[in-house]
């Protein structure tokens, strides 16, 4: 049987990876790339949790489904902006798009 | 029985429903069908007067329905243990504002039929003010914060989109920004407010919250490390902050004013009727948070800040009131000063007192709204019908009172509905609605002053009283500058009654503002206290609350006392304006009072003070203030009098703009200025930088909730 | 170690190597596929956690819907692709530095935390109680309403957004 | 005779049970023998895969030229039975090659990916009782998901090639796959709905009666949109030659370009199995073993393709996209609520067997009518519209002429 601590760690791990991609990558696509990452470790945590604790309820599974879906429209949403950007901009690039420089 | 209240429940759910659905109805097909938009609006609205009627009334019916609320709640979202609930509760107090918004709303939006005809943008009118109307009823059926929050937010949103409904007037917008913005300082107080709330209880329901000894006990007791005040007193202060914004209160009251730019309708529903008292609801809502708070730790700190901001408020906006010549800005400021009675009247502890004049208020406020609206109405009329033809060398404003007079005449309906109104305002003996509810407040701060002997209620009381004054003088004022005498211009001249969609919620609204008070006439009260029996309001509303308050002992003091002011008040007025009609091109009398005039004129200069322009008003009013001993001696014996009583408030003042002005002034501006050009070099644009430290932020927090536990356990 | 240890390692190193190579690949291209490999590997997880219907879900929604839909902008957007400049910005150290001390502080606390070890097993029923609590007005109705609406307006504004402006 | 009859009938499960003995017999664990008799089954789907492919290329050759008056292949073994060993052999044999500039790892992985995916679903089909790769309680989801990352491959494959034919093609194949992977998703759902299980063997044993007859409108569409996943005409504009030379695998050769075929193929495959599990009752049948019943049922669907394609000319695509997403996908939500309504009436009022069956019958045909009555309607007032446009524009210009 596996501890429920590998999968924890292993969640961890990968948001960690997700937040270094977020802070770190230049390109806008590479970053909502990222976010998938960090909303699919959240989901590993959610499964886990309710397959450690609570197998009965289903609330676990519930909401990674929401998580699922919140990913879905935010992939949408967040392409969609990423292109209108690139059509007027010509570029994804994050470090290029600072028009609220102070 | 139980069967029964669970439809009334269903019933009061279903409430905001029909404006909601007619927003969105409108915004979607009626778009340019005049006719069918305002019918849907009326008719959605009509729906919900009817259902609130039918829960009012059978919530009338039902015993100590302080105890047994018509109450239903649905899970919203399980999550844990503490699952977020949205439901509806209807308690006295809810019952009253369910009687009062929806009548109030439905006036207004028949007048509106009137007053906005031809407008390019009916539609949009009255989806928005539907949308309005749905949010307001929402806040008023929400039996849990949150709820009431989305809803006071819903209005914040409509109040923006409608103040800057003539979004081509750039004064509009800068308007609806300006309330917008104002607004948000309080909001997001008072959203910190609800989460701790929620952090510390569990729970945002009223009814499980204010009615639960238990939690309010260990709330009152339960220290918030901020201040020394318990977490009952930081929490209600939170909220209040909220209120302070919604309502108005000084300091945030400034934008209320400027919110006059919106058709009247707009001014009378949301800056007089609703919007600007659910500040007020809200904290009256929250009052047994605030008690709780009083005997907790921090004493009665709490108090001391509601009960003070609120008198202030209502004695400075009275001020401002005095000195307007803009139709609708003396009622803005008037709204503003009445406000603070309640919250006052809040602070010092007369529940009840506040709750009554609050629904008196909403009702003759909005009357009053509307008579100036159908007399704008009426000007702008009377301005084409004279101004066809030669053109005119300086723009005309519709809402400027020294244009106008002699309107009684011209348009009556309008001139007695207003005067009930501005007779409620001012608190007239016995026949006005404003008597009833102002004479509860002032005695309730007299008993607490001079027969209990605490010095809170004494301030509250003297600057109330003064305030109430000033409302009389400048209640009659304006009736005379609008009504008597002789037209000042031909737009007055040709001046003409409005349709009867204005006329007839006028009618309805005035004889609520009159009758309305004997509901909460106080039982001890000679011959009319024998008529009326018990003092139904009070019974009724005070059995929201845990503990029954008692009504006060009937005295006869403060009852002749609130009489004599307001009546003193008016007769000023009279002296000053009716007596002797001002004639065309005249300047207004007070013009004489110098300074204080121009001070009061230009709002004590808060605005200003805000747009960080502060050294010259006040070096120069200082000086102006010298000049005013000069010619104090050519001033009449009638002058001496307010003069002196202003000019006592003129030192403090003075010491206020020293002090405050200066100080804080331009300390917070050369502040700001500074570390603007320092931080400047953060802001970057860069997402990802601010990212970096919220992430650090995180960071911190577990280090602090894991790692230093752990570190202390060493 | 057992077999199925054996294999949730498999899937682990599958996870965060690919992951790792998602944020690290040079070539957005490949990053995307990296990205494809990894949730295949979250799905494996899935699967040895007992939750079929999520693993199917995740490969259903994921690989099929998402990626591809990234894959899609990152071809767009070709510019970009196909002539890359460095992938990083200039304060990737500092991500990598604070990425890392996340995970150190993270790590012990999920370690140091007494679990409980033998899970019950999962009932029969599961996937049909998950679709039941869905549709229950009591559990989970309304938040599912909620986020069918949301992904509806979601798509619309999305539409709306990339749509070539004419 | 008996004895006979029973061992041909189910002959699957008597050698899953003997090649289990057997395994036991060799003093192997439970958990060993599971895997080794995983991979076979593994390896016998496979290569039923691979053979169905080979003899699948042959067949379709020797219908369509049937129906086209030919003879088709007829030179390699009699009637041309060698056929696909020939072909086998000369694409084995021809160089391997790889366009300029290609991304090495993803040209060469696409194959690869997209005949995995094909070939993955054969696992939840089953062929009997008990011979089936694995019951999956999420089978047919399970052939779903592993079917969509086939889209995967085709991308990588129309990327990594570095031709901006292959990348168009990739394009429309995705496009299209992913369009009508919603319709189908949607019948399947419906049938899921029904059957009350999405493990394949489930739904067989829950068609007493055969779908076909209860939910006609999802199977239609089933098929509809099998035929546009698997790109076949009058779908195949993901290999138009016309158009885009052909497609995303125009640069393969070789092995390689045998892998996307055989992916092709397969998907054909696993399509009309998938139907015959959901519609057709799966393996059940009188007299026949059931793993006949099976193949014969596969081959209904198969046949049907061989025939579309002979007979239709290829559409355009923005008639492909209109026909999804404005007639099939309402269609598909539509039969969704109406058929879960239905059922629940009929159910509420105690109707059950076959009169529950004729019901859902009866409503779905009535909706399948009314579905195809209405786009006619549509499409005469647009003509219509059309046609009147242009007689004004007639009586305009006529005027002008004169001058």
């Amino acid at each position: 049987m596996i501890p429920l601590t590998w999968y924890l760690l292993v969640a961890a791990a990968l948001f960690c990876i997700g937040v270094y991609g977020v802070l770190a990558r230049r390109n806008a696509i590479a970053i909502l790339m990222a976010i998938e990452l960090m909303l699919n470790a959240v989901n590993l945590s959610l499964v886990a949790f309710w397959r450690y604790l609570h197998p009965e309820r289903t609330v676990g599974q519930a909401f990674a489904l929401f998580v699922l879906v919140v990913a879905a429209a935010e992939a949408a949403a967040g392409l969609a902006l990423i292109i209108s950007i690139y059509r007027n901009r010509e570029t994804v690039d994050v470090e290029n798009i600072d028009l609220l420089r102070g | 029985m139980e069967n029964q209240g669970t439809i009334l429940a269903l019933l009061t759910a279903l409430i905001p429903w029909p404006p909601f659905i007619a927003f969105g109805m409108i915004s979607l097909f009626a778009n340019r069908w005049k006719r069918l938009s305002h019918t849907l609006a009326i008719g959605s609205v009509a729906i919900s007067f009817v259902l609130s009627q039918v829960v009012f009334w059978s919530a009338l019916r039902i015993e100590h329905l302080g105890e047994h609320p018509i109450a239903a709640r649905i899970p919203w979202l399980p999550v844990g243990a503490r699952p977020l609930e949205f439901g509806v509760l209807v308690d006295p107090l809810g019952a009253v504002m369910l009687f009062m918004v929806p009548l109030v709303s439905l006036m207004i939006f028949i007048y509106s039929v009137g007053y906005m005809a031809g407008d390019p943008h009916y539609s949009r009118f009255f989806a928005l003010l539907s949308l309005f109307e749905a949010a307001m009823l929402l806040l008023v059926v929400a039996d849990n914060l949150l709820m009431l929050f989305i809803g006071w937010e819903v209005m914040g949103f409509c109040s923006y989109a409608l103040i800057g409904f003539w979004y081509r007037k750039p004064s509009a917008y800068r308007a609806a920004v300006k309330a917008f913005m104002t607004t948000r300082v309080g909001d997001v107080l008072m959203l910190l407010g609800i989460a701790y709330l929620y952090a510390q209880t569990g729970t945002l329901n009223f009814h499980d919250i204010l009615r639960n000894p238990e939690t309010l006990k260990v709330l009152a007791e339960t220290p918030s490390y901020v201040a020394g005040l318990s977490v009952a007193a930081l929490a209600s202060l939170l909220l209040f902050a909220g209120t302070v914004g919604k309502s108005a209160q000084f300091p945030l009251h400034v934008w209320l004013p400027d919110a006059m730019e919106g058709p009247t309708p707009v001014s009378a529903m949301i800056h007089a009727a609703t919007m600007v008292s659910a500040g007020v609801y809200t904290t009256i809502r929250m009052f047994p948070l605030l008690q709780a708070g009083q005997h907790g730790l921090g004493g009665e700190t709490a108090f001391w800040v509601v009960a003070l901001i609120g008198a202030f408020t209502a004695f400075m906006a009275a001020t401002m009131g005095v000195a307007q010549n803009d139709i609708k800005r003396v009622l803005a400021y008037s709204t503003i000063s009445q406000l603070g009675y309640m919250l006052a009247a809040v602070g010092i502890g007369a529940y009840v007192a506040a709750a009554f004049h609050l629904i008196t208020h909403a009702f003759f406020k909005a009357l009053l709204f509307l008579g100036s609206g159908s007399v704008i109405h009426a000007m702008e009329h009377g301005h084409h019908h004279a101004g066809h033809g030669h053109s005119h060398e300086e723009p005309f404003d519709p809402n400027d009172m020294l244009q106008m007079g002699g309107l009684a005449r011209r348009m009556p309906i309008t001139f007695w509905t207003f005067l009930a109104g501005g007779l409620a305002l001012a608190g007239f003996p016995l026949i006005t609605a404003g008597f009833w509810s102002k004479d509860e407040i002032l005695g309730e701060a007299f008993h607490g002053a001079f027969e209990k002997g605490e010095l809170l209620p004494l301030l509250v009381f003297l600057l109330l009283a003064t305030a109430a004054v000033l409302t009389g003088f400048y209640t009659m004022r304006q009736i005379a500058l609008t009504f008597l005498g002789e037209p000042r211009s031909p737009a007055a001249a040709h001046a003409a009654e409005s349709p009867a969609s204005m006329t007839m919620p006028l009618i309805i609204l005035a004889l609520f503002a009159v009758l309305g008070g004997y509901v909460g006439v106080p039982e001890g009260f000679p011959v009319l206290g024998a008529l009326f029996g018990q003092n139904w309001f009070h019974e009724f509303v005070g059995g929201t609350l845990l503990e029954h308050p008692e009504a006060l002992p009937f005295n006869a003091v403060p009852v002749v006392l609130s009489s004599l002011i307001a009546l003193t008040g008016l007769a000023l007025g009279g002296l000053v304006y009716a007596r002797r009609p001002l004639a065309a091109g005249e300047p207004d009398p007070l013009v004489r009072l110098g300074p204080i005039y121009t001070f009061l004129r230009n709002r004590w200069y808060i605005d200003d003070l805000y747009h960080r322009v502060f050294v010259q008003p006040t070096l120069w009013l200082a000086e102006r203030a010298v000049a005013f001993f000069m010619d104090r001696v050519v001033i009449d014996g009638f002058l001496h009098g307010v003069a002196d009583a202003v000019w006592s408030m003129g030192g403090a003042l003075r010491l206020f703009d020293r002090v405050v002005v200066n100080g804080i002034g331009d300390g917070i501006g050369e502040a700001v200025k500074a570390a603007g050009r320092e931080l400047r070099a953060l802001q970057t644009g860069l997402v990802q930088n601010y990212l970096l430290v919220v992430v650090l932020g995180v960071l911190g927090f577990i280090v602090l909730y894991t790692v230093a536990p752990m570190l202390r356990g060493f | 170690m057992t077999l199925i240890q054996a294999v949730f390692i498999l899937f682990a190193a599958l996870t965060l190597g690919a992951g790792l190579m998602t944020v690290l690949s040079r070539h957005l291209f490949h990053a995307v596929l990296y990205l494809i490999l990894s949730l295949v590997g979250v799905a494996g997880l899935f699967i040895l956690l007992e939750a079929e219907f999520l693993a199917g879900v995740q490969v259903l929604i994921y690989i099929g819907a998402i990626s591809i839909l990234i894959i899609f902008a990152v071809m767009l957007t070709r510019g970009m692709a196909r002539n890359p400049g460095p992938p990083l910005n200039n304060q990737s150290l500092a991500a990598a530095v604070i990425a890392g001390l996340f995970f150190i502080l993270l790590a012990p606390v999920l370690a140091g935390f007494p679990w409980p070890t033998a899970a019950s097993g999962v009932p029969a029923d599961a996937i049909e109680a998950l679709g039941r609590s869905l549709v229950d007005p009591n559990q989970f109705a309304l938040p599912f309403e909620l986020a069918s609406v949301m992904i509806l307006a979601a798509l619309i504004g999305a539409i709306f957004i990339a749509r070539e402006k004419r | 005779m008996g004895q006979i009859y029973d061992f041909i009938y189910n002959l699957l499960p008597y050698l899953g049970m003997w090649l289990h003995g057997f395994l036991r017999s060799l003093g192997l664990s439970e958990e060993a023998v599971f895997l080794v008799v995983g991979l076979i089954k593994a390896f016998l789907l496979a290569n039923f895969g691979l053979i169905g492919f080979a003899i699948l290329t042959y067949v379709e050759r020797k219908i369509v030229a049937r129906f086209q008056d030919r003879l088709g292949p007829n030179v390699a073994g009699p009637y041309g039975i060698l056929q696909p060993v020939a072909d086998g052999i000369k694409l084995l044999t021809k160089e391997d090659t790889m366009p300029a500039g290609a991304d090495r790892w993803v040209y060469n992985l696409a194959p690869l990916i997209i005949a995995t995916c094909a070939l993955a679903p054969l696992v939840v089909i089953p062929f009997g009782p008990g011979a089936i790769g694995a019951d999956l309680h999420i089978g047919v989801l399970y052939a779903l998901a592993v079917g969509a990352g086939a889209l995967v491959g085709v991308l990588m494959a129309g990327w990594g090639s570095n031709n901006k034919y292959a990348l168009l093609g990739a394009f429309r194949a995705v496009a299209q796959l992913i369009s009508y992977e919603i319709p189908s998703v949607l019948s399947v759902v419906i049938v899921v709905m029904i059957a009350g299980t999405m493990s394949t063997v489930g739904i067989v044993q829950a068609q007493d009666v055969p779908y076909l007859f209860v939910l006609p409108v999802a199977a239609l569409v089933f098929l509809l949109s099998g035929v546009a996943e698997v790109g076949r005409t009058p779908f195949d504009l993901l290999e138009a030659e016309s158009e885009i030379v052909a497609g995303f695998h125009i640069e393969y050769s070789g092995m390689k370009f045998a892998l996307v075929f055989l992916g092709e193929f397969v998907h054909a495959l696993v399509v009309s199995a998938l139907f015959a599990v959901l519609f057709l009752g799966g393996w059940r049948g009188p007299w026949l073993p059931p793993y006949l019943w099976m193949l014969i049922k596969m081959s209904v669907g198969i046949f049907l393709f061989f025939w579309l394609r002979a007979t239709l000319p290829r559409i355009r695509i923005d008639q492909m996209l209109n026909l999804n997403w404005k007639f099939l996908t309402p269609l598909m939500i539509l039969n969704l609520i109406g058929v879960a309504l239905v059922d629940k009436g009929l159910r509420a009022a105690g109707v059950s067997g076959g009169m529950w069956a004729a019901g859902l019958f009866l409503f779905n045909m009535a909706m399948l009518i009314g579905a195809l009555a209405l786009p006619g309607y549509l499409g005469r007032r647009a003509r219509m519209a059309a046609l009147a446009g242009e007689a004004e524009a007639e009586a305009v210009e006529a005027p002008v002429a004169a001058h």
